[in-house]
């Protein structure tokens, strides 16, 4: 069931390509939606070197470390589905794509704890700050911004998840084939743009 | 305006010319086949008829500001409603109508056309983006009336993180616009690389299009950083994260920062596109190709990219550091001299022409005008030591409306009279149309040359009531700002009864030689009967052609 | 295959790295360190799981304009904040420290 | 005529032409010089190429609707003059205006500090070693005053036209601004950034007093100050002590008279609001509106509790009218401005701390 070219294009590779550029065009956009809490970070981070290197030892390294594991991890499936698909393994990608799901479930549950755990220790942005262990307000810009980047991130985790459940049903139905796995294509890309974003939340956030 | 009805342009008897038959306005006429069309000629037309609209809800405000400055004491209004009108005012021209003008409508219309092209590389994308206007234009606009929104289009930081009045659903309208000005984005980016037609190398592409591609490289990397800095806000607005609060160890100035490095370069979406048109226009009306093509390009896509690091001139007294002050101070400059470079080009681009007095020409010639003046004191300002008396008076405010309503809005509508046959295929009387253009150049001078003066004399922004010695001037303004109000009813009357009884255009009414009157006017479905295959450059009159300045 | 598999190996490792050496006092240098292997994987993942590498170069070009981008806005401010006058860089003379609880 | 009157008269006609105000600052004329030279370039280029646009538009209007032009196209040199001649232009008057700027960013070491205080809607100044003034700010001429400027709550600027100076007043922060009025006289003080309702009503002005003048005025209102610091301090003064211990009968009054069944201290909602950052918090009200809980406000809702009733609770508190002294009430007010938790200790309510700023 081949579908009719678009009329706007000469060729299917033509399409393809529209579709990944039109892709990384987007993301560009993105590295700049999430650059503004970076541009944030950076400055505070150069005001308050002090309460920034405090702040962020109260928090969970070892979940942090786990996270960013998870989601290298779960690149991987991406990565491997894509090429699973082009030498004609449908259902080989599909599992693949599903254990990559699995463990993006994995790293929002972790996270879930996270959250819950800086809820008790009262480290929650803003207004909501509570804590007795931090009092300068350079700690607080810390929590305000951890709490904003690791959202923000996590919001694009879960549409990575719809993306990753649409691919993965796609995939088992026998939708793509190498000639036409655009769509996988720049799903991936999206879900792997997601762990690239957490590899930089990851030691400015936990370790520095 | 209200949005066109399918049929009208093609259901009427000849008067002279061939009727255009089966162009894409009768493919369907319901209202449900514009609705769900994936056409990007419809699209167009159908952000046209929004921007319009949202144009004349602007002006009204605009003038019913002017209304209240005729007095130095209140008269009309009290000062919040005062402070919400000139807000409404902002936002409106800015989000709503400015920033989606051109490239939306005659962009969305002529970018395929002009690349040999059946369609965007998106169509449903383009649709989505249209929708994602509507819905965003409904949400600000429901949050202005129904909040009240009185920050200025700015939304500075402590103000209104701590003003009672609620901000959170404009911030939410115009972060849902910002999705939409990035669709589009993409969706030009892709189709100038990957739909461009056989012959039509880099260096053939329109001056238009590169405008627009260059427009939309700015709105896909600069509208972002809108979007979280005004998502900071909001969570500041509601929910108190504080991230900009001086009292929680925030700094407000990076607010400005951030806010800057989007809006600086989104003055760029909304002249950018202008430049374009006028860059065609000059051409067509005096029938000859650009003086030079290299210098326009590498003009247009300086602006884009330079004008990305020039934000920081907005905060020359704001606490920003000196040696900041001095950076952008110097690429300030440089941005100057691609708008410079530009209009000297035009100029030269008449030399050995064959020049034709229309509607469009004159607005062509009132923008470089006013570019030129709207520009020189762009260039004032980033002298730093000026600004510091300028700032944020009318000097700021004379300046601004020289760029965006002097040169943005005059390439909007010559690009409404330019193209007004190819979207419609009928012409609108030509007369008319001279004089309504003359009397809104001097109608802008009018309103705008005075504001000049009131910020030499020290008159701040945003001002409410004033000292009694700057009434004359404001009374000035008044007047021309009435006499603009006039001759855009004028251009609303003359232009709505030409979409029914103007005079069929037929295929090149101007006999221009850009690329998108090869195809018929209005244009069929899907663009071409036969696309063509772009041998020449696009504006080369050098030699006669047949069928020509019918 | 075994091509992702060894880029995931190298990613694993990185990171590991990164977190020892973040238990290793290394000072002023810490942040450049970790921000520049997390960059090494970076540019591991875009290049080869987002089949960079094999795209087009406009593709290359879009996103490098935006990390040029970011970079520029971001050493503009930080010249800024660590330029200005004193008592205007924050959190300013009038702002110290957050009283919490009671 | 001499050089330098031909330059004064020069100087004036273009001043008046431009609607600028009088030059009252030693900044003030190298500003408009720049200003001058931009003007008159502007003005002479924008002309000439009028001027060769409306001569080329009648040359060579149309003939005829087929008319053919020559391909041309412009040659180097001239392409270079474009980009070079805006280039030298802008960059020189740069050059003149950056100079200008850095003189304005750096203060002499010998000015007079003056701290000024922002807030909606209104300035407040004061000299060191205490005297203040609202909406006046008096300086000697012929010395360079420096002005520290602060704001109590949203973006200001501190604008005087007639000194063409203009700097942004942040919350919590300093920014500098310095100048020197060579002439005594009285000049209008503008806030420049929007900064809410009343914005265009927030005027000062500045009075440029001879040197001596002001020193006999300073001299005076230090002399007032000292006078009455002295009869304050005849007086024992409601100390901090004082102070704690109507905070410690509060809370037995709050204890005793039952509010705690109903008012919890700790932030969380119960039958009433909670009491822990009540004081000047904006609530809003039932039934639309909102209030500043102030001593005003909570007063009214210990007498007559239905009168302004906080959203999102019941009408169910009894009225306290002649169950509380007004010995309670105060104690009780006191006791509640105590509970204050996250808030960042809000700017000094008196004018700033004259701390020296560092970073001249």
């Amino acid at each position: 069931m081949e579908r009719e070219l678009a009329p706007q294009f000469a060729s299917v590779e033509q399409e393809a390509r529209a579709w990944q550029f039109g892709m990384w065009v987007f993301l560009s956009t993105e590295v700049l939606f999430f650059g503004g809490l970076f541009i944030a970070y950076g400055v505070y981070r150069f005001a308050y070197p002090q309460d920034f290197h405090l702040a962020s030892s109260h928090m969970n390294v070892w979940l942090g470390t786990a996270n960013t594991l998870v989601l290298l991890t779960s690149s991987l499936f991406v990565a491997l589905a894509l090429h699973l698909v082009r030498h004609e393994r449908s259902m080989w990608a599909t599992l693949a794509l599903v254990l990559a799901l699995l463990l993006g479930v994995v790293f929002m549950v972790f996270k879930g704890l996270e959250y819950a755990e800086h809820a008790r220790e009262g480290l929650l942005p803003g207004v909501y700050f509570a804590s007795h262990k931090l009092h300068s307000v350079g700690a607080l810009q810390f929590v305000t911004l951890y709490w904003l980047m690791t959202g923000l991130h996590a919001l694009h985790v879960t549409i990575g998840l719809f993306v990753l459940a649409w691919t993965a049903f796609q995939a088992a139905s026998g939708f793509y084939s190498p000639r036409r796995m655009a769509g996988l294509e720049i799903g991936g890309m999206y879900w792997h743009f997601v762990d690239v974003i957490w590899v930089f939340l990851y030691p400015l956030l936990y370790l520095v | 305006m209200r949005q066109l009805p399918a049929d009208e342009a093609s259901h009427q008897p000849p008067r002279d010319g061939v009727a255009p038959a089966h162009s894409y306005l009768d493919h369907g006429t319901t209202v449900w086949s514009w609705l769900t069309t994936k056409d990007h000629k419809r699209i167009g037309v159908m952000f046209l008829g929004s921007v319009l609209l949202m144009f004349f809800m602007g002006g009204v405000f605009a003038l019913l500001l002017r209304l209240e400055l005729l007095q130095p004491q209140p008269s009309f209004f009290d000062g919040l409603t005062y402070n919400r009108l000139f807000t409404l005012h902002g936002v409106t021209m800015v989000w709503l109508f400015l920033i989606p003008s051109i490239p939306t409508t005659f962009g969305n219309f002529c970018l395929p056309l002009m690349l040999g092209a059946k369609d965007l590389a998106f169509p449903r994308l383009n649709l989505a983006s249209l929708y994602l206007y509507w819905f965003g234009a409904l949400v600000t606009l429901f949050g202005m009336f129904q909040g009240g929104t009185d920050t200025g289009w700015t939304f500075y930081t402590p103000y209104s993180t701590t003003s009672s009045v609620e901000v959170l659903p404009v911030l939410v309208g115009i972060f849902i616009l910002g999705f939409s000005t990035i669709l589009t984005g993409v969706n030009f980016i892709v189709s100038t690389h990957l739909t461009r037609a056989k012959g039509l190398t880099w260096r053939r592409i329109p001056l238009f299009v590169w405008t627009i591609y260059g427009t939309s490289i700015i709105q896909v990397l600069a509208t972002p950083v809108l979007a979280i800095t005004l998502a900071l806000v909001g969570l500041d607005a509601g929910f108190g994260i504080g991230l900009f609060d001086p009292q929680r160890g925030g700094d407000p100035v990076l607010y400005q920062h951030l806010f800057w490095f989007y809006s600086h370069p989104a003055v760029y979406i909304m002249i950018l596109p202008g430049m374009g048109v006028v860059s065609e226009l000059v051409c067509a009306f005096a029938r000859k190709n650009i003086s030079s093509y290299a210098a326009i390009v590498i003009s247009t896509l300086g602006i884009a990219f330079v004008g990305f690091f020039t934000w920081g001139h907005h905060m020359f007294v704001a606490g920003q550091s000196v040696f900041d002050a001095g950076a952008f101070g110097v690429l300030s400059m440089l941005v100057a001299i691609f708008t410079a470079v530009k209009i000297l080009t035009w100029t030269t681009t008449l030399y050995r022409g064959s020049i034709a007095i229309t509607a469009p020409f004159v607005y062509v010639a009132g923008f470089i005008f006013l570019l030129f003046f709207g520009g020189m004191s762009g260039v004032a300002l980033a002298t730093t030591s000026i600004d510091i008396h300028w700032h944020d008076t009318y000097f700021v405010v004379a300046h601004f409306h020289f760029i965006m309503v002097g040169a943005s809005l005059m390439a909007f509508f010559g690009a409404l009279h330019y193209w007004f046959p190819k979207m419609f295929g009928r012409r609108y009387p030509e007369g008319l149309g001279i004089g309504a253009a003359v009397l809104i150049v001097f109608g802008f001078i009018a309103t705008f040359l005075p504001q000049f003066l009131l910020g030499n004399a020290g008159m701040p922004r945003r001002y409410f009531t004033y000292p009694e010695q700057y009434q004359p001037l404001h009374v000035t303004s008044t007047a021309g700002a009435s006499l603009l109000g006039f001759g855009f009813l004028i251009i609303a009357l003359y232009l709505a009864w030409s979409l029914r009884w103007g005079k069929v255009s037929g295929a090149n009414p101007w006999g221009s030689r850009g690329y998108e009157w090869l195809t018929p006017s209005p244009p069929p479905l899907h663009n071409f009967h036969e696309v063509p295959t772009f041998e020449r450059d696009v504006h080369d009159y050098t030699v006669p052609e047949a069928g020509h300045g019918a | 295959m075994l091509k992702y598999v060894l880029i995931w190996v190298a990613l694993i490792g990185l990171t590991v790295t990164t977190f020892l050496l973040s238990r290793v006092p290394t000072g002023d240098w810490s942040i450049a360190i970790a921000l520049a292997i997390a960059a090494a994987k970076a540019t591991l993942i875009v290049l080869f799981f987002m089949e960079l590498a094999k795209h087009r170069g406009a593709s290359a070009l879009a996103l490098g304009t935006s990390l040029v981008f970011i970079a520029v806005v971001l050493t503009l401010a930080l010249f800024d904040v660590g330029l200005r006058f004193e008592p205007t860089r924050p959190p300013g003379p009038l702002v110290q420290t957050l009283k919490v609880g009671q | 005529m001499s050089p330098l009157a031909t330059e004064a008269a020069g100087n004036d006609l273009l001043r008046r032409a431009l609607f600028l105000p009088e030059q009252a600052s030693t900044l003030a004329p190298q500003i408009d010089f720049l200003h001058y030279l931009i003007i008159v370039t502007t003005l002479s280029v924008g002309l000439t190429i009028a001027a060769a646009f409306l001569f080329m538009v009648v040359k060579y209007r149309r003939r005829s609707e087929s008319d053919t032009t020559p391909r041309f196209t412009t040659p180097l040199w001239l392409e270079a003059t474009y980009f070079g001649l805006p280039v030298t232009l802008f960059l020189a008057w740069f050059v003149i205006g950056f100079c200008d700027y850095v003189a304005f960013a750096e203060p002499p070491r010998d000015a007079l500090d003056v701290y000024v205080t922002a807030k909606q809607w209104m300035w407040k100044f004061a000299y060191p070693d205490g005297p203040a003034s609202i909406n006046e700010l008096r300086v000697p001429a012929g010395k360079p005053v420096r002005l520290l400027i602060t704001s109590r709550d949203v973006i200001h600027s501190f604008f005087v036209p007639e000194f063409r100076l203009k700097h942004d007043a942040v919350p919590g922060r300093y920014t500098q601004l310095w100048f020197e009025a060579p002439r005594p006289g009285e000049h209008p003080v503008l806030c420049a950034e929007y900064c809410g309702l009343e914005h265009s009503k927030m005027r000062a002005r500045v009075i440029v007093m001879e040197a001596n003048a002001f020193q006999d005025w300073i001299t005076a209102e230090k002399a007032k100050l000292v006078a009455d610091n002295g009869l304050r301090d005849a007086q024992p003064p409601p100390g901090a002590a004082q102070q704690a211990s109507l905070r410690e009968q509060g809370g037995a009054v709050a204890a005793r008279k039952g509010c705690l069944k109903c008012h919890s201290v700790d932030g969380t909602a119960h039958i009433g609001p909670t009491w822990r950052d009540l004081y000047l918090r904006r609530e809003r009200l039932e039934g639309g509106g909102e209030v500043i809980a102030d001593e005003a406000y909570l007063t009214e809702s210990m007498m007559d509790p239905a009168a302004r009733v906080v959203a999102g609770f019941r009408p169910v508190m009894p009225s306290y009218r002649g169950l509380l002294t007004p010995g309670e009430t105060a104690a009780l007010i006191e006791y509640i401005r105590a509970l204050r938790s996250r808030d960042v200790t809000p700017t000094p309510s008196e004018g700033p701390v004259y701390a020296p700023a560092s970073g001249r």
